[in-house]
């Protein structure tokens, strides 16, 4: 479905990944794993044209989104929810909601696929006409996913949705994560909470220094003396 | 540190390597200077205008004395620095014979320190702060009164006629307004009115209301206000939004006489009443054809601006038809001999108090009567009578 | 008792003009965090363009808005996408390049207008221009009022623009954070342009209904700027409300500075507002009132 | 090393000689005022492009330096040249309030606290009539009739306010501002007092603003708030100087402020009558097309970015040929 | 006596507390790590310590003076130099001008700065990048300039926030080394970090926090094999 192939990416005179190559196929969770300022993030990145790859491609479904603008990959399917939620603060839960569903057969949905976010998290029903900075973390990581999912995409992109949760929110997230995975959609996942996502993902890769180290499944991976020792501390 | 010398050199070759036209033969250059572009440009255009018709009509009529009369007219764009480049400018790189011009007070007492220190005779027609006649200057000569003499014509009616108790002063902050409302003040103390307010005002406002409030709450006789054409209507204008009716709204000078003024505030001009250095009606050879030419030729009203340049234009010409030869001593000898009849009136360059080379030209009121501005006093001069009192409420049509 | 509530009067209608200036300002500089030094001078195309419709093809200066709004729209819009998005790209020691090149188009417009209108003084002149209404010994200026009214309905008209619409909710979420908007499909250099026209829309709106009341001339620009400075920090950076409210409390300071302390101090009043705020209430009003 | 002793040399002579050889006191002029602007420029240069703090009210400084020269003569009855020995110090007691006030801010907020400051300054100035004569301005009789000894004060004026700036910069305050313009939080914890160093950094550009604005009494002999604070003309052209030359270069306000005043008389004087005289009337727009462009593709100024301009020149001349 | 001692420090913004009643003490020669999952405030304490913040509650004292209240660039005199996580290299200045600007804290002339910083550069093994313009160097150097900044200050205690983050295998192992080097110097370390395997070799002792709160505190095993600890950061099924 998503297919990264060698793609090296820089910020200005300063490069951040070297020839990273990662396939996502459909319906799977695959996972990201590495340390800060590996490249994670820099990934999700490039893979929503924020950033220009200097060489090498990107394909979602047989379409190149390095060659797209930034603002068309959700209309491809694609959404990335950012690290740190990203909401709009001085936006209302529901004004957030329908910021997710912009353009095309999304737009025509909206009040559907509403109903249906609210449906995944009751919470921000009763909060809709609350402003987003307002909210506890954790019902801000509800709302971005729930924002990510009004655009009715096929694949979600996850920037450590766990960052600054407690261990029981973040219990709860991952398995939304799942959730909307059982739903059908696809899910790239990046995450520094190597255990759990490694326990519940498909497959991974391990992102050092802004190359692909390791890959395989996510039992493989827990597995690995190196991942063992760099991430999980034991 | 290389690359500073070859940017260093090129400023300087741009900077003083163009040098100007070559001095054509059989004419005789004279500076002037008026602010052309910038925020004063639009007093600046009328003066030139009026400059480069006298000129046409001066070489067309056998130029000086075979010459023709070359003016160079440079813009000071109203920035007393500028002014002073232009100064230095004419007299060493175009070698011209004498000075004219000089708009806004400011600008021609820096320039006149130029021209008094290079023994350059200067013929001022606009600039009006008192210190340019006064400051001891051998070779400045000034045929426009100075600001402080503006209103004396305003003065006599006063006294004559309206004879007020109280009086309320506005004024434009800038040199001209500040200097013209001190001067007032003194003469209403002078004279025993009682100054009941006295409001300098940034120029470019767009509500008076509040001071006009006050002024209202004062209840004075008259109303003295210094201010440019378009702070003028907007006065007159919310006044008539007050109701503020004194016994004689008075401009002093500047904005009151234009005809935008009448424009602008349209009824709530009537029967105001303005000083003025000039007025095409007053029985001065020349002066409504001159009105009229103008008229004609820029689509166009011309006020005391207009008139005070086309005649200095004129005095330039005599003297240097005059002057033994373009030496800088015959022409002040020349300018100093000066006695002659203009659009302007009577030219004459005298020495009189602390002023030296001043022309004594008269000053006199108008009346805005009927959407005309009518001469009204003195009366000699008097196209109709001078209308009072006034009841203000039945002319604004309350 | 009369002098201070007509002063009051004065300063809230002449406020609800200086609220539409400010509007535009507190939008442009919200979204794009440019402070823009050519908003008066925008300002001043709208008034030069009604005063053309109105002297050369005699048409009403309320009726104007609907040519100079759309024509300040497609100026703003233009200026935003040649010139000032493209400086995003340049890199220089100075972050503060893209309020120098707004003085750069200021200065431009200024002149391109002198050339054209020469600097004379222009005006409009309608039948209404000086009418006052009067309750009690109170007066009411009739095109004043008018401005007012209309500075109400664009900015109720605003409010529903970005409550309402999503192009509207766009420039809010792109104000908020644009790279997210990015995310959520918008086109976020699309977005600046719109909104820099819309910006410039507001001002020329402000700068029409000022006509009937004030004159024009080439150099009018840079004192509005400087009012619509004081207004958008008054109000606080993106507060459409702080803006109304702003440009209310300005036009009001400005009177009661003019009528008690001196006519010579009116302009200093806002200044001195402007410098207080930015020291003691950083953020302005919008601090105070969340919106 | 001896081609540069050669270039200062033969620069040294040339600014020396200048006067003696190009007798003509309106060329003389024009490079006395540019010469005031190099000081204005170069201050401001300091504070902005060396120090990152963008003022957009140096007017506040060469009107104070002005009105300290003009007051002498008016209320106290000396001359105007005690101007040139407290007009810097008093610019710098009144920088010294200005700092206090706007350094709470950062960035374009900075720059805008500044400009109002000006215009709060002017509006003093023109309101005050009691100390400053209002709009009535200040006028004085010019000490000398030769510009001579205008040109060589300015001169050393501006060669000292060269010198002083370039051994800053090369001593620890200039790494520290440097250090400041770059990021702020990480010179606090180098152990920077920013906040002292951004006051230093502004009493140098105003001592030498506030030396510009004293001279310029002395020179001009006349001035009026409009003049000496404006924000058009002084505030906004210290920004166009440096720009135009280059921020954060010693030679580059110099540069600029031959390359403005120099545009703006070639303009003004519709290129010494060579041109169409409604040339004239576009030199504010030149100003501001100039701005535009500088700002688009030259944005480290003309000094800054001559690697960039003579690559241009240089391709340009090759496909040409 | 300890050399730094942080005492019930609490820091909230706007109600939501960041660091909440937080004890620990640094003594001189050693090696304190602050260890805690993303967001648990181990940045905000480093931001406290050097009054980045005003401090909420609480107080930190260095060498027996209270911190609170002290600008930061006082701190730094006082002898706490402080790397950042997001580096801050002064970009448009050369690697080594961004040394000396700092070696200034202690000297005056410029040529004595200048040697120091050389001296520092080579210690921190980035001689060979002295020319370079500082926004150049890849993320490994800009962690290295930021560490030689700090020391030019020449402090008595180092903060070192998440220095070994993004670096790779070798790159690691020779910040290892240095933050080794660097306490041989006599110079005491607080370090926050994420990396397990360089906490574990470099530390003396491990704090442990979450939630803004202390969880654990102790040598390094006690506290690895601590269940707090394990539950922060891999979940409670693990403990």
């Amino acid at each position: 479905m998503l297919k990264v192939d060698s793609i090296n990416v820089a910020y200005g005179d300063l490069q951040v990944l070297w020839d990273v190559s990662f396939e996502v196929r459909e319906g799977e969770i695959v996972v990201l794993v590495g340390a800060n300022g590996a490249g994670k993030s820099t990934t999700l990145k490039t893979i929503s044209s924020l950033l220009k790859p200097m060489s090498g491609t990107i394909e979602f479904e047989g379409q190149r989104l390095d060659k797209l603008p930034p603002n068309k990959i959700i209309e491809q399917g694609v959404v990335h929810i950012p690290e740190g939620r990203r909401l709009f603060p001085d936006m209302t839960v529901e004004e957030n909601l329908i910021m997710g569903s912009l353009y095309g057969e999304a737009k025509k949905k909206r009040y559907q696929t509403m109903e249906y976010a609210y449906e995944l998290f009751p919470r921000l029903k009763e909060r809709r006409k609350q402003l987003a900075g307002t909210l506890s973390g954790g019902e801000q990581q509800m709302l971005a996913v729930g924002r990510g999912v009004m655009s009715l995409p096929r694949l979600m992109m996850f920037d450590e949705p766990s960052l600054g949760l407690s261990p029981l929110l973040v219990q709860d997230i991952f398995s939304l994560v799942k959730k909307v995975n059982q739903e059908g959609v696809t899910v790239l996942l990046v995450e520094q909470n190597v255990n759990q996502t490694l326990s519940m993902c498909h497959r991974a890769y391990v992102l050092e220094n802004g190359r692909i180290t390791l890959s395989g499944t996510g039992d493989e991976l827990m597995a690995n003396q190196h991942v063992k020792e760099a991430y999980l501390g034991i | 540190m290389k690359k500073a010398t070859v940017i260093f050199c090129i400023v300087f070759a741009i900077t003083l390597g163009l040098s100007g036209a070559v001095m054509a033969k059989g004419s005789v250059k004279v500076g002037i200077v008026l602010p052309t572009t910038g925020s004063l440009a639009k007093f600046g255009e009328i003066e030139r205008d009026a400059f480069l018709m006298a000129q046409e009509e001066i070489n067309a009529a056998g130029g000086i004395n075979g010459l023709k009369l070359e003016l160079l007219i440079e813009d000071t764009t109203g920035r007393p620095e500028v002014g002073r480049s232009v100064v230095e400018k004419l007299i060493t790189k175009d070698k011209v014979v004498m000075i004219g011009g000089g708009y806004s007070s400011s600008v021609t007492y820096a320039t006149a320190g130029v021209c008094q220190q290079n023994n350059m005779p200067f013929l001022v027609n606009t600039g009006s702060a008192d210190k340019i006649t006064t400051s001891g200057w051998t070779w400045i000569y000034r045929l426009n009164p100075p600001v402080s003499k503006y209103a004396s014509a305003v003065e006599s009616l006063l006294t004559q006629v309206i004879k007020p108790k109280t009086v309320a002063i506005l004024h434009e902050n800038s040199l001209f307004g500040t200097k013209g409302a001190k001067k007032f003040d003194k003469t209403c103390k002078k004279l025993g009115f009682k100054v009941v307010l006295k409001e300098g005002y940034e120029h470019g406002g767009i509500d008076f209301k509040p001071v006009l409030t006050r002024v209202k709450q004062k209840n004075p006789d008259i109303v003295y206000m210094i201010s440019y054409i378009m702070d003028a209507s907007l006065l007159m204008k919310q006044a008539k939004e007050l109701k503020l009716t004194p016994k004689m709204f008075i401009g002093g000078a500047a904005g009151f006489t234009m005809p935008e003024f009448k424009e602008n505030a349209g009824v709530a001009s009537n029967y105001v009443i303005s000083a003025t250095l000039w007025h095409q009606v007053l029985p001065f050879p020349g002066a409504m054809e001159f009105y009229k030419k103008f008229k004609a030729r820029f689509n166009k009203s011309v006020d005391y601006h207009g008139a005070e340049a086309y005649a200095a234009c004129y005095v330039i010409a005599d003297v240097l038809k005059r002057a033994k030869s373009f030496k800088n001593t015959d022409i002040k000898a020349a300018l100093d001999a000066t006695d002659m009849m203009t659009v302007f009136g009577p030219v004459k360059f005298t020495t009189w108090g602390k002023m030296k080379n001043q022309n004594k030209a008269a000053t006199y009121v108008v009346q805005w009567i009927d959407g005309k501005l009518e001469l009204v006093w003195p009366k000699e001069h008097a196209t109709k009578q001078f209308q009072y009192p006034i009841d203000w409420l039945k002319v604004w049509g309350y | 008792m009369d002098v201070f509530i007509q002063t009051i009067v004065s300063g809230i209608l002449i406020g609800g003009i200086y609220s539409m200036i400010g509007i535009g300002m507190t939008l442009i500089m919200g979204v794009m965090g440019i402070i823009n030094l050519a908003h008066g001078q925008l300002m001043m195309v709208a008034m030069y363009i009604t005063f053309v419709m109105a002297h050369f093809f005699h048409v009403d200066p309320y009726l104007s808005l609907l040519v100079a709004m759309p024509a300040l729209f497609l100026l703003g819009a233009f200026i935003q996408k040649t010139l000032l998005n493209p400086l995003i790209k340049v890199e220089s020691i100075l972050p503060e390049n893209q309020v120098l090149m707004t003085v750069g188009i200021g200065m431009v417009l200024t002149e391109i207008a002198r050339f054209i209108f020469s600097s004379d003084y222009k005006t409009v002149k309608t039948s209404y221009s000086s009418s006052a209404i009067f309750i009690g010994k109170i007066s009411f200026n009739v095109p004043m009022c008018i401005a007012f009214g209309f500075a109400l309905f664009f900015t109720a008209l605003l409010f529903w623009f970005l409550l309402k619409t999503d192009l509207g909710r766009s420039i809010r979420a792109t104000a908020q954070d644009s790279e997210a908007a990015t995310l959520m499909g918008i086109n976020s250099s699309r977005i600046t342009v719109i909104t820099f026209g819309i910006g410039s829309a507001l001002v020329a709106a402000a700068g029409v209904l000022l006509m009937p009341i004030f004159y024009l001339f080439p150099d009018i620009g840079g004192a509005f700027t400087l009012k619509a400075f004081v207004i958008t920090i008054l109000g606080g950076l993106g507060s459409t409300v702080g803006a109304i409210v702003g440009g209310i409390v300005l036009g009001v300071a400005e009177s009661l500075g003019a009528t008690y302390i001196g006519m010579g101090y009116k302009e200093m009043v806002g200044f001195v507002i402007f410098v207080l705020v930015l020291i003691f209430l950083p953020g302005g009003l919008k601090r105070l009132t969340k919106i | 090393m001896q081609k540069k002793t050669i270039f200062w040399g033969v620069l040294a002579v040339v600014a020396l000689a200048f006067p003696l050889v190009i007798r003509s006191p309106y060329y003389q002029h024009l490079v006395i005022i540019s010469l005031m602007w190099v000081i204005i420029g170069s201050s401001w240069n300091l504070l902005a492009g060396y120090t990152g703090q963008v003022s957009f009210g140096h007017a506040i400084f060469f009107g104070v330096g002005a009105y300290t020269a003009g007051l002498f003569p008016i209320h106290l009855g000396l001359s105007a040249w005690w101007g040139m020995l407290t007009g810097g110090i008093v610019s710098m007691l009144v920088a010294l309030f200005v700092g206090w006030v706007c350094f709470r801010l950062r960035g374009p907020y900075f720059a805008l606290a500044t400009l109002a400051g000006g215009e709060i300054v002017r509006l003093i100035a023109t309101n005050w009539e009691s100390l400053t004569e209002g709009m009535v301005g200040i006028l004085i009789i010019q000490t000398f009739k030769s510009k001579l000894p205008y040109y060589y004060i300015v001169l050393v004026l501006a060669v000292a306010c060269i010198l002083v700036i370039e051994r800053i910069m090369k001593s620890k305050w200039g790494y520290y501002f440097v250090s400041i313009r770059e990021d702020q939080d990480a010179a606090e914890s180098m152990g920077i007092n920013t906040t002292l160093y951004k006051n230093i950094s502004l009493l140098v550009s105003a001592f030498f603003t506030g030396m510009a604005g004293a001279f310029y009494m002395n020179y001009m002999a006349f001035i009026d708030p409009e003049v000496v604070f404006s924000l058009h003309f002084i505030s906004i052209m210290a920004i166009l100087v440096g720009i135009v030359g280059g921020v954060a270069t010693i030679w580059g306000p110099a540069v600029g402020a031959f390359i403005m005043v120099g545009l703006q008389e070639t303009f003004r004087s519709s290129f010494f009558g060579l041109a169409p005289k409604w040339i004239s009337q576009a030199h504010a727009l030149a100003f501001g097309l100039l701005v535009i462009f500088v700002i688009m593709y030259l944005p480290n100024g003309i000094v800054g970015d001559w690697a960039t301009i003579k690559r241009l020149v240089f391709r340009t001349r090759r496909t040409a040929g | 006596m300890a050399l730094l001692e942080i005492k019930n420090l609490t820091k909230s913004f706007r109600g939501l507390t960041a660091v909440n009643n937080v004890s620990f003490e640094v003594h001189e020669g050693e090696i304190v790590s602050l260890i805690g999952p993303n967001g648990a405030g181990k940045t905000t304490i480093f931001n406290c310590i050097n009054q980045f913040f005003p401090i909420s509650g609480g107080d930190i004292i260095f060498r027996g003076k209270s911190l609170k209240g002290m600008k930061t660039h006082k701190i730094c005199r006082l002898g706490i130099g402080r790397t950042f996580q997001v580096v801050k290299p002064l970009k448009r200045m050369t690697v080594l001008d961004n040394v000396t600007a700092s070696s200034f804290c202690r000297i005056n002339s410029i040529q004595d700065a200048r040697r120091k910083a050389l001296e520092i550069l080579e210690f921190c093994h980035l001689l060979d990048e002295k020319d370079k313009l500082a926004r150049s160097l890849p993320i490994g150097g800009r962690k290295r300039l930021e560490i030689a900044r700090a020391l030019a200050t020449d402090p008595k205690l180092l903060l070192l926030d998440e220095t070994a983050a993004g670096l790779n295998p070798s790159e690691l192992d020779e910040a290892i080394d240095l933050i080794r080097r660097i306490r041989e110097t006599g110079i005491s370390i607080l370090v926050v970090e994420h990396i397990m395997k360089v906490v574990m070799t470099i530390s003396d002792r491990i704090h442990a926090i979450n939630f803004g709160q202390t969880i654990a505190e102790g040598a390094p095993e006690e506290v690895a094999n601590n269940k707090a600890v394990i539950e922060a950061y891999l979940g409670e099924k693990h403990a």
